[in-house]
Parts: structure tokens; C-alpha cells; sequence
């Protein structure tokens, strides 16, 4: 039934696409409604998912052949790596409905796309098949173009192509390493099936390009240092429930496959021995992972556009992630996954209030000319710093365990990298308090300042809000909600990647 | 040889017999007719009759094809096979396409005669795709492109199709000289006619000392021909200018079926006929063994730049598709060189070719046919005439982005299975040593510069804003092929096996049975 | 004198096609041009029918006749095209047609 | 004897060929190829294509030629100017124009060429005619489809319109 998360999106574009466009609010509900049956069944999916058993569940079993010349099943389920996002997914979704409640123009198109993005990346995050992934993350890139560039802001057509053709040349990437595995292995046994890939053991050769090409593929998406530019521009210039579900879900589809795929299929390249370095691609990780987080803060503390401090602070907790991928421990790795649903929570309230909150009803963005909202705008105030301290990592919200985690991990497998991220996290807590002080709580800037004529805040915009935050405390206060299945399929990962990696690369 | 003797070579022939006798009948019913009804009741009636005969043709060939017998007649000059009527089909449905844009096109004046040379083409096409001997090649090859010459100059009043259509000519002739001079040494050293002879025979020479220089001169020769032919760089100089100055049901014939002509016809000579002599691509260029290979390597290469990257610069929209189809031909080409250490193809290469053509002539004829809709109410075919377009006129602007992402390889359209095919069947060849890995990565980035323009031309219609918001009315039998186009172009992305397995079980591939 | 062996036949054919790629890269005059073209198809007739002299049998004579046809279909619709031009533009030279100029 | 007007008809061949691209004047050029074309069809006879020599004359004398005089008369070419050669396109053509002329020669000058002896197959019409209503019977056929798709699109190409109301747009 999980499976059926996809089809409804797909479903509900079609359906959205087709009503008249000036049927405005028939539109706004029936979006609603279908993101609604999304996460309700992300929600359903979780519920019935035995965290015991483990392993892929809930799809359509062994799939059926779809192109049986290559070996290609379409073939679905869910797993501990899987279900967060799925849900995560399904979170965003609907919020992301309820912050574009306002759009006027072109409502039917907007929400076509929206849908056709979210349809897109459910099915990344449900496919058991590499190739069935890879056509939907293919499938997920073309509507953000759309959506970014048609409903945008800020520099919109460039942001747009310069996200598309990154996503695009990472995709191209990762077609790349797909057209190499399905001719890696025995042609009779050919087949793109995750599980069985992964039980494959690919000759070291083979692995030693393709983990390169899957990882950089799929880190381009999830922000990866040096290749993350597209990340602020893209997030700065697209719509509000846009920036939500690039910042929130898409960079996780990225970390996502990462994870599935590069580390997944290939965990032997992890420790091979490029360039006479043993273990190089392990390092170069840490150390771009380590960059993302110190350099994502850096920027981040010294941009005077609002959403640009969000965008780079999405940069720099993405290597929380990307760290945690690399640590091949039980604590980096549960913490990574946690960090991709905690920073998909914050980052989606976090850009809600910039790009809703305040950018819509105040039109700047910049810090100078925004100080004082506090008072004018309570509501806001008080949503972004709950986001802002869940971003920090302040205990009792969700980052705090996903970074603690991560943390622990990193100290067990290399502790040298916990200098900079230390500083990196540091800054983090500087520039969040400074964003919160310029903007909010700042003197009123001289021209314009008098924000006491702002539209209210609607019941939509409240309704969701509460709703984000209260994830963000929920999962913070009682992380085992999550942490249960996602320590489950850690453990089963470790237990299989430990048979191909090294010992002292993947001690429990 | 006597009547009852004849019957069985007639149904092989039918299509191609219904087809002659359609062009008769076209020209008859413009004698016939043009005293009693005006220009536009000729067109309608003629056309309509066009369609219903080419539909006709349609069942006969997909009765051909379930059929799945084999005849070939004269040395190879004739094969039909299940394989050559399912590219037939595509190419028909192509041209039905373009017929059904002429029905209402405002400049034609000798109605019966314009459709009695979209279907001399059409015949053409099926002659060459049928076509195992060298002779029976080249004068195909002609039989297609003469009305394709006259067509595309067919707009009078326009300087541009004029010109548009000379330079096609002349180029189309250095071509047919370049082809023909190249033949006449291949048959002239080897003495056989028949591809399947040549390749026979070259076979044989492996022994017996090499085919010797002349011969591969001559295939070098043949393949600047066909370079001209399937508008490959640096011998596509006349696309730009032919594709824009044509009339747009013209430019779609060129861009669709005329291109999956050439590119079967590429693929049977070289991959069938010439195989023995490819030598491969493999590796660094040092490892490079000599034989056609590396020369269509350089041609894919430039025609993966070129095409490209002069996409990026295009203002007008027929231009833009002239180097979108230069970058798709070094798309192709890429599947032609793969090729192992042993010069055997890899088992993907000739389906995932043919599965390329076909879904490249379909799309392309979506691609044009959208844009006669559009340009039905703008003032011509420029970008800056398409702005904002899909206010305007959402039906056919939609099917346009459909067709324009399956051109960049977005899935879930056919074009993305199609590039993926050619990519796979390149990696496949030497699957242990990756030796053309860099070709196929030098493709992959080449097509993410190609979404980026033509996700350029989709903005143009889809974010910009419109200046004249009267609405663009789409004539309903436009609407319906742009939906069967979509329809099959996503169809046979969902599904690519139906497509892929028909052409792997049709005869072992490639492509050769004389 | 030794009678001409085929490679005379095939040089003769040689420079004969390169005279008239020759004309068909430099002429201005369209006319000349379509002439030039002819010139080419012409030394592809005649290494045809050398090689028919020299062993091949019939077959390449049967070529040729093909190409004689080819070519004068050619012929027509290219002068065709020149007559529509003519009338439009006035002028069958190169440099006065913006698309042939390269 | 045969070595003699081989050499003959091959130099005034190819002189008549230089001649047709060096002329200004498109009529000395139309008079010069139908010369060429002569020349040729004694070269064919030389081949012993006899079939072929004539037809050579009567397409190319008889109606090509004519053709283009008819047009050059309808169009009243002129002269044209001289060209200069300076243009890096004409240098590059000639360049690869001379390489290929000068491999092809050197490839032809290859000994296994020399020892090849002629064959007794005669041109004669009753042969060429008995293989190409056989074997070749099918490309026949379409080359005449090819003659009458030609002069349809001639006839779309310079006709004028019929009626008044017929009258093609003006550009």
C-alpha cells in the first residue's frame, strides 16, 4: 500500500492539471488532499513496519519484470533507510501545500509540478531497483526547473537552470555507473535489484570508478563540497513549498543514494587504495564533508539576504550527513539518518518563514532592513528560533541527537575531524543568533521600518507551522520514533558491509 | 515465371505498390479536380484521402510484421522482413504526421502534386529501408531526397525555403557523389553488390592479404556521403539553413523519417556490410585499431560538440532543431562504434539503434507538428514569436515539452531509454575494459548542455511572458496526432521492451538477410 | 605504347572528381555549380565502368545507366530550383544567396 | 592504337572538365561539358560499354545539355566575376582536394592494379538490357518512379499559379 504513495501524487498532478485555473480553491484542496493521502500513508507505512524483521517491506514483493532484456523489475518496498524519508517526504509535502495557499497565478500548473516533484521523489525513496531509482531522480528534475522559474524570485531563471544542470550532470553521473553495473556481473544473472547488487561482489577495478561516479553523482544533490553553489542560489530563488521541499527533501534524495547505492553497492572502494592513499575516498569524504559544515557556517555568518543564511546552513548541515555516511559506525550512521530527517524538518520551517512569513508580507529579505519584526510579527519570531535553536542543536530538539550521533561516530573512526567541525558548529550557534537579533530583535532600520501594517498570519500558515515544530520536539524528545528502525537497518548494513571493508574501517 | 507465381511477391510488395498508386491517384484527383473545387477543398479531400491510404499502408505492414516472413528479392535489392515493416511503420506514421500539417498549410498551390511527393518520398524511404544492395541504396537514397529537394524549396514566395531547398540540393548531390564515388571502388574492388556479399567477401580477405586501400578509401568515401545524409558534422552545413527555410510539414519529413532512413541505412552498411573492416575506438588512441571506427568516432565527436553547442546559440526554432538533430546524430553514432577488441558488436547495439531512429522520428514529427500549431497564430518561427506561447495555446505548447524533454532524455519518455540504449550498447562492447567509456562520458555531458537548451526553448514558452494573449485555435486533426505522437512516444518509454524485444527477435539483430 | 592498365582508368576517374569537387567549392555561378556536380557523378561512372572492363562483368554498366538517370533527375529539379530563385531574387550567384554563404 | 586514344579522349576529358569549372561564361561552360561528356563516351567505347557510350550522348548531349542551355537562356546569366581565390574556404578545399587527388594517385599507382586483365564482358545493348530486365528489374522500376517524382517536383517548382486567386503571397 506504501507503494500507492507515488501513484497518488502522480495521480493527483494529472488530476490538479487538468481543472480549470481559476477553479483557485478547488485546487489549493485537492492538492492538499492528495499530499494529505501521501503522508498518511508514509504514516500507515510506519505503523506497520516490523523494525524485527528489518529489510525491504511493504512494496510489491519481488516486483515484476519490466524490461527483462536488461534485467530491469519493478520492484518497490521500504526499510529503515527508507520509511523516515518516505514520511519525511509526506511531512513537507503537505505543509509545503499549506505555505502556498497564497499563490495566485497559474495555481493548477503550480501544483501539478509540485505534485509531479513529490511523486518523483517518493518513488526515488521506494525503488528497490537502481534503475527504477535513477529514472525517478531523473524524473524529479525537470519540475523544480519549472516551479523555481515560472513562481520565483531573485534572479529565478538562473537559479533554476544553474539547479537543473547540476542535478542533471550528477544524474548523468550516475547513468554513467548504472550502463557500467548492468555489464559489471554475469550477463545471465543481470539484474539491477538492490539487494541482490548489493550481495554481489564487484571486482575492485569496477569499483573503484564507480563509487566515484555514484557518490560525486549523488553528492552533487546533496550539496557536496565543492558542488553545492547550486544550493544557495536554487533555494534563494525558488517558492516558498519549493525551497521546502529542495532544502528538505531533494538534498536527502542526493545523501540518499549515497548512502543505498555508493556506499551501499560499492563499500570495498571505501577502503581501497587510490593514489597509494589506503582508504582515499574515505578521506576525501571527511575532509569535503568537513568543509561543508565549516564553509556552509562561514558563508552563512557573513550573508546579509535572509534565505541566503538558510541556504548555507542547509550546505553545512548536509555534511553532518554526509559525514555520518562515511563514519561506517553504528552511531555516524543512524545519526546521518537522523540528520537527513531532522535538517529536512528544520530547513522546510526554516524557509517556510523566510520565504512565507516574512519575504511575502514584508518583500525584502535583507537582515539590515529587516530588524525589529519581533514585535510586529510574534508568531514569526517565535517559529524561527524554534527552528533556529533545532538547527543549533539545542537539546530537546531533533538535531540535537542527529548531530550527537554523528559526533560519536566521527570520534570513534577519525577524531582529528571534530576540530572543524567543532568550529563549524560554533559558528552555527553565531550566525543563527545573529540572524535572529538582525532580524527580529535588531533597531528598526531607518528607512521603512515600521512593520506594524503586516498582514496576519492565516490559519494555513499557523496550522503548519505548529505542525513542523511539533515534529521537531517529538522527535527530539522521544527520538526512538525513528531511531528504532533506522539503528535496525544500520545494524543489517554494517553487518553485510563489514564482510567486504576492512575490519579497522568498520568497527560496531 | 508465371501470375500464380507473382501473387506471393505482391503481398511483400504491397505497401510499396499502395503507396505508388496513392502518388498516382493524388496527381490524377489534381487533374481531375482542379477545375471543380477551390485550392482548400482540394487539399482537404486530397489530404484526407493521403491519410486514409497511408493508414491502409499501416495495416499492411503491421500484417507484415506479425506475419513475420522474409523475402528477398534481386541480389538483396529487396528484403522485406518483420524488422524493415516495423520501420516502415515508423516512418509512416512520421509522415502522416507531416501530411496532416499540410492539410490547412496557406502556401501550397499545386495541392495533388505536393502530396504526390510526399509520398514519392515516403516510397523512397520504404525502398531504401528495404534496401540490401548497393545500387538499390543509391537510387533510393535519391527517390528520397529529390521530392525532399523540391518540397523543401516549395514555399515560392519565400526566399528563404528557396534557398533553403538549393543548398539542400547541392549538398544533397556532393553527397550522392561522395556516396557514389565511394561505391564505385567498394564494388569495384570487391565485385559484389549485395552487402551481405561484401561483407562475405571481406570475410574472405582477412586471409587473403586485406581488402586493400582503395576499398577503405572507398568506405570513407561512402561514409561522407552518409554523414551529409544524417547531417552529421562537420557535413551538416545545409541542415540549419534547409530545416528553417523549409515549410514546416517538409522540415518535419527531413527531421524525422528522411533521418531514420539514413540511420538504418548507416547501420546496415556499416555495421552490416563493412563490419570486418571497423577496426575499434578502444581505450586510449593509441590502442585504436584502423577501419571505418575512428573516422565515425571523429564524426560523432564533432557532432556531439558542434550539435550541441551550437543548439545553445539558435534564436529561431527550425535552426534550433537542425542542431538539436546534428548533436542526436552524434547521439547515434555513438552506438555504431560499439564495437569489441574483435570487432564484434555488442548485443544492444543494432536494437538499441533501431529503437533510437524509431523513437527520434516520432518524437521529431511531435516536435514539429507542435510547432505548426503554434506558429498557426504567431508571425513566424522564432523563439521570440513562441513567448509565452503556452498561455496562448496550452494543448500543443504541452505536447511540445513533452516531445522537447524526451529529445533531452528526460524519463520517463522514449528518449531517454533511446540515449540510454545507445550509451549501454557502447559500454556493453568491451564490457571488461570500459574501452569506450570515454566516448559515452564525453555523450553524458554533452546532454546535460543539451536539456539546458531545450529546457531554453521551453522556457520560452512556458515561463515568459505573453505579449498578444489572443488565443491560438489547434485544428482537431492536429490535436489528434499530437496526442497519438505523445502517446506513442510514451509508450514505448513505459514500455521500451515491446519495441526493444520486437527489434531483438526480428532476425538476429542486424540487419542483413540477402 | 602498353595498353592502359586499370589504374590509368582509375586516375583518370580521380582527377576527373576532383575537378569537379573543385568547381563545386569554388564556382559562384549555380549553374556552373550543378555542372560541376554532374562532373563528379560522371567520374564515378567512369571508374564503374573501368572496373566493369577489367573483370567485374556487366553489373557496373548497369550502375552507370542508374546514375545517368540519377543524375539528369538531379539536374532538372536543381535547375527547377534556380528557375523559382531566379524569379524571386533575380540572381543564380553564390554570393548573392545569404545561405550559401558559408 | 587503343593506348593512343585512351590517352587522347582521357587528357581531352579532363581538359574539357578544367575548362567547364574555369569558364565564366555559363554557356562556354554548358558547351565545354557536353564536350567532356564526349570524350567520355569514347572512353566508354574504349571499355567496350558500347550500351552506355550512347546513352551517355543522347541523356547528356540530347537532353541535359539542352536543359541548360534552355535555362541559361531563360535566365539571362551573365558573366560572372571573377572570383578571388583568396578565401580560406577555396584554399582549404583545394588543399584537401590535392591530398585526396594526390593519395588516390599514389594508391593507384599500386602494382596489383596493373596486373589486372581485362575482362570479355561487351556492353553490348542486347546484354545490359537482358541483365537489367532480369536481375535489376526492381531498381528500374523505381528509377522511374525516381523520373516521374522529378518531374512532379519540377512542376511544383516552376509552374505558374492557374488562376489569378491562385497567386502565391508576395515575400
Amino acid at each position: 500500500m506504501l507503494v500507492w504513495t507515488f501513484w497518488i501524487s502522480f495521480l493527483g498532478s494529472a488530476a490538479v492539471a487538468l481543472l480549470p485555473s481559476h477553479w483557485k480553491s478547488e485546487v489549493r484542496w485537492l492538492a492538499l488532499l492528495f499530499a494529505a493521502l501521501g503522508l498518511a500513508l508514509g504514516l500507515w507505512g510506519w505503523g506497520a513496519y516490523d523494525v524485527e524483521v528489518g529489510g525491504y517491506q511493504l512494496g510489491n514483493g519481488e516486483g515484476v519484470p519490466w524490461i527483462p532484456e536488461l534485467g530491469v523489475r519493478f520492484r518497490l518496498g521500504a526499510d529503515g533507510f527508507s520509511l523516515p524519508l518516505v514520511i519525511l517526504t509526506g511531512v513537507i509535502g503537505v505543509t509545503g501545500v499549506l505555505y502556498s495557499w497564497n499563490i495566485e497565478e497559474r495555481v493548477n500548473q503550480f501544483f501539478a509540478l509540485y505534485l509531479l516533484l513529490l511523486g518523483g521523489v517518493y518513488g526515488v525513496f521506494l525503488s528497490v531497483d537502481l534503475f527504477l531509482l535513477v529514472v525517478f531522480y531523473e524524473i524529479a528534475i525537470v519540475p523544480k526547473y519549472f516551479l523555481i522559474a515560472i513562481w520565483g524570485s531573485t534572479r529565478k531563471e538562473y537559479g533554476a537552470m544553474k539547479l537543473v544542470l547540476y542535478s542533471f550532470a550528477g544524474g548523468a553521473l550516475v547513468l554513467l555507473g548504472l550502463a557500467g553495473i548492468a555489464f559489471a556481473a554475469d550477463p545471465a544473472a543481470r539484474s539491477f535489484d538492490l539487494e541482490r547488487l548489493a550481495a554481489t561482489n564487484f571486482s575492485s577495478g569496477f569499483q573503484a570508478w564507480a563509487f566515484p561516479a555514484f557518490f560525486l553523482g549523488f553528492g552533487i544533490l546533496a550539496g557536496l563540497w565543492p558542488f553545492h553553489t547550486w544550493a544557495p542560489t536554487g533555494h534563494v530563488a525558488a517558492p516558498t513549498a519549493a525551497s521546502m521541499l529542495l532544502a528538505g527533501v531533494v538534498m536527502k534524495l542526493g545523501s540518499y543514494g549515497c548512502l543505498r547505492v555508493a556506499i551501499g553497492l560499492f563499500p570495498g572502494a571505501l577502503g581501497a587504495t587510490v593514489l597509494g592513499v589506503p582508504g582515499f575516498w574515505r578521506w576525501t569524504i571527511t575532509v569535503l564533508a568537513a568543509m561543508n559544515i565549516l564553509y556552509g557556517a562561514m558563508v552563512a555568518l557573513v550573508q546579509r539576504d535572509f534565505k541566503f543564511v538558510i541556504g548555507y546552513s542547509s550546505v553545512s548541515h548536509m555534511g553532518f550527513v554526509l559525514l555520518g555516511l562515511v563514519t561506517l559506525n553504528l552511531w555516524g550512521l543512524s545519526g546521518a539518518l537522523l540528520q537527513m530527517f531532522s535538517h529536512g524538518i528544520v530547513a522546510g520551517l526554516l524557509f517556510a518563514v523566510v520565504g512565507r512569513l516574512v519575504y511575502d508580507r514584508t518583500h525584502t529579505r535583507e537582515l539590515d532592513e529587516l530588524g525589529g519584526l519581533g514585535r510586529a510579527a510574534p508568531f514569526t519570531a517565535s517559529v524561527f528560533i524554534i527552528g533556529g535553536l533545532a538547527s543549533m542543536g539545542l537539546p530537546g530538539m531533533s538535531g540535537f541527537f542527529a548531530e550527537l550521533l554523528v559526533l560519536i561516530g566521527s570520534w570513534k573512526a577519525f577524531a582529528w575531524v571534530l576540530i572543524p567541525v567543532g568550529i563549524g558548529m560554533i559558528v552555527t550557534v553565531v550566525y543563527t543568533l545573529r540572524t535572529i537579533h538582525l532580524a527580529f530583535f535588531g533597531a528598526a532600520p531607518l528607512v521603512g521600518g515600521d512593520w506594524r501594517g503586516l498582514p496576519p498570519i492565516t490559519l494555513p500558515e499557523k496550522a503548519a507551522s505548529c505542525f513542523l515544530a511539533a515534529i521537531l520536539f517529538l522527535v527530539g524528545l522521544y527520538p526512538t520514533v525513528l531511531l528504532s528502525m533506522m539503528d535496525r537497518a544500520s545494524q543489517q548494513f554494517l553487518d553485510r558491509v563489514k564482510q567486504t571493508v576492512p575490519v579497522h574501517l568498520a568497527r560496531p | 515465371m508465371n501470375l500464380s507465381d507473382l501473387l506471393p511477391l505482391l503481398r511483400f510488395l504491397a505497401p510499396e505498390i499502395l503507396l505508388s498508386a496513392l502518388a498516382l491517384g493524388a496527381l490524377l484527383g489534381e487533374a481531375a479536380l482542379s477545375r471543380l473545387l477551390g485550392v482548400e477543398k482540394r487539399q482537404n479531400l486530397l489530404g484526407w484521402l493521403a491519410l486514409l491510404g497511408l493508414g491502409a499502408c499501416l495495416v499492411i505492414l503491421g500484417d507484415q510484421a506479425a506475419r513475420g516472413e522474409t523475402l528477398a528479392l534481386g541480389r538483396g535489392a529487396f528484403v522485406a522482413s518483420p524488422f524493415n515493416a516495423l520501420l516502415k511503420t515508423a516512418a509512416t506514421l512520421a509522415v502522416m504526421a507531416s501530411v496532416t500539417m499540410g492539410l490547412r498549410a496557406p502556401f501550397v498551390r499545386h495541392v495533388g502534386e505536393n502530396y504526390a511527393l510526399v509520398l514519392f518520398s515516403l516510397l523512397g524511404m520504404f525502398f531504401l529501408l528495404s534496401a540490401e544492395s548497393l545500387l538499390m541504396i543509391f537510387v533510393a537514397l535519391e527517390l528520397t531526397s529529390l521530392p525532399l529537394y523540391a518540397l523543401a524549396a516549395s514555399q515560392k514566395g519565400a526566399r528563404r525555403s528557396i534557398e533553403g531547398g538549393l543548398k539542400y540540393l547541392l549538398f544533397g548531390g556532393l553527397s550522392a557523389a561522395f556516396l557514389l564515388f565511394g561505391i564505385s571502388y567498394v564494388y569495384g574492388m570487391s565485385g559484389q553488390g549485395s552487402l551481405a556479399g561484401l561483407r562475405d567477401w571481406l570475410v574472405a580477405q582477412r586471409t587473403a592479404g586485406g581488402p586493400g586501400f582503395l576499398f577503405l578509401t572507398g568506405v570513407c568515401l561512402m561514409i561522407v556521403g552518409l554523414g551529409f545524409k544524417i547531417a552529421a558534422a562537420p557535413f551538416h552545413l545545409w541542415a540549419p539553413d534547409a530545416y528553417e527555410g523549409a515549410p514546416l510539414p517538409a522540415a518535419a519529413i527531413l527531421a524525422s523519417a528522411s533521418k531514420l532512413a539514413g540511420i538504418v541505412v548507416a547501420a546496415r552498411l556499416l555495421l552490416g556490410a563493412f563490419l570486418p573492416v571497423a577496426g575499434n575506438v578502444l581505450g586510449s588512441p593509441l590502442s585504436w585499431h584502423a577501419g571505418w571506427s575512428p573516422a565515425v568516432a571523429a564524426l560523432a565527436v564533432a557532432s556531439l560538440t558542434v550539435g550541441n553547442l551550437a543548439a545553445l546559440a539558435q534564436r529561431n526554432a527550425k535552426r534550433f532543431m537542425a542542431y538539436s538533430s546534428v548533436a542526436h546524430a552524434g547521439n547515434v553514432l555513438v552506438a555504431f562504434l560499439a564495437l569489441d577488441a574483435s570487432g564484434r558488436p555488442a548485443a544492444l547495439a543494432a536494437p538499441a539503434i533501431a529503437y533510437y531512429a524509431v523513437i527520434y522520428a516520432l518524437t521529431n514529427a511531435g516536435v514539429f507538428a507542435a510547432i505548426h500549431a503554434l506558429a498557426w497564430g504567431a508571425r513566424g518561427d522564432d523563439f521570440a514569436d513562441f513567448r509565452g506561447a503556452a498561455r496562448r495555446a496550452p494543448f500543443p505548447a504541452f505536447f511540445l515539452l513533452i516531445f522537447l524533454l524526451s529529445l533531452a532524455g528526460v524519463p520517463p519518455m522514449a528518449g531517454f531509454f533511446g540515449k540510454l540504449f545507445l550509451f549501454m550498447a557502447a559500454l556493453q562492447a568491451d564490457a571488461t575494459h570500459w574501452g569506450l567509456a570515454w566516448l559515452v562520458a564525453y555523450a553524458l555531458a554533452m546532454n546535460v548542455v543539451a536539456l539546458g537548451y531545450y529546457l531554453r526553448f521551453a522556457r520560452v514558452l512556458w515561463v515568459e511572458p505573453a505579449e498578444d494573449l489572443r488565443p491560438i485555435s489547434t485544428p482537431l486533426e492536429l490535436r489528434v496526432a499530437l496526442v497519438a505522437l505523445a502517446l506513442l512516444v510514451l509508450g514505448l518509454g513505459v514500455f521500451p521492451s515491446s519495441c526493444l524485444a520486437a527489434f531483438r527477435t526480428m532476425g538476429g539483430v542486424l540487419l542483413l538477410r540477402g | 605504347m602498353e595498353p592502359p592498365g586499370l589504374n590509368h582508368w582509375l586516375v583518370v576517374s580521380a582527377m576527373l572528381f576532383c575537378i569537379g569537387a573543385a568547381g563545386v567549392v569554388l564556382r559562384r555561378n549555380l549553374l556552373v555549380v550543378l555542372m560541376s556536380l554532374e562532373i563528379m557523378l560522371n567520374a564515378a561512372n567512369l571508374a564503374l565502368v573501368a572496373f566493369s572492363r577489367y573483370g567485374n562483368g556487366l553489373d557496373g554498366q548497369i550502375f552507370v545507366f542508374f546514375v545517368i538517370t540519377v543524375a539528369a533527375a538531379e539536374v532538372a529539379v536543381g535547375l527547377a530550383i534556380l528557375v523559382a530563385l531566379y524569379r524571386l531574387c533575380g540572381t543564380v550567384r553564390v554570393s548573392d544567396i545569404a545561405t550559401l554563404k558559408l | 592504337m587503343e593506348a593512343a586514344l585512351f590517352h587522347l579522349f582521357s587528357f581531352l576529358t579532363l581538359a574539357g572538365a578544367l575548362l567547364v569549372i574555369t569558364r565564366r561564361d555559363p554557356v562556354n561552360a554548358a558547351m565545354l561539358l557536353v564536350l567532356t561528356f564526349f570524350f567520355m563516351a569514347g572512353l566508354f567505347v574504349l571499355a567496350h560499354a558500347w550500351f552506355l557510350a550512347a546513352a551517355q550522348i543522347l541523356v547528356y548531349a540530347g537532353a541535359i545539355m539542352v536543359l541548360f542551355l534552355f535555362v541559361i537562356m531563360l535566365l539571362d546569366a551573365k558573366e560572372e566575376t571573377r572570383r578571388c581565390f583568396g578565401r580560406v574556404a577555396g584554399v582549404g578545399a583545394l588543399a584537401v582536394g590535392g591530398a585526396l587527388l594526390a593519395a588516390l594517385a599514389g594508391v593507384i599507382r599500386d602494382g596489383r592494379l596493373w596486373r589486372v586483365p581485362a575482362g570479355d564482358a561487351e556492353g553490348t545493348t542486347a546484354a545490359v538490357g537482358r541483365l537489367l530486365f532480369n536481375t535489376y528489374l526492381l531498381p528500374f522500376e523505381v528509377a522511374s518512379v525516381l523520373l516521374l517524382a522529378a518531374t512532379v517536383g519540377v512542376i511544383v517548382l516552376i509552374r505558374a499559379p492557374r488562376r489569378p486567386d491562385d497567386a502565391p503571397p508576395s515575400a
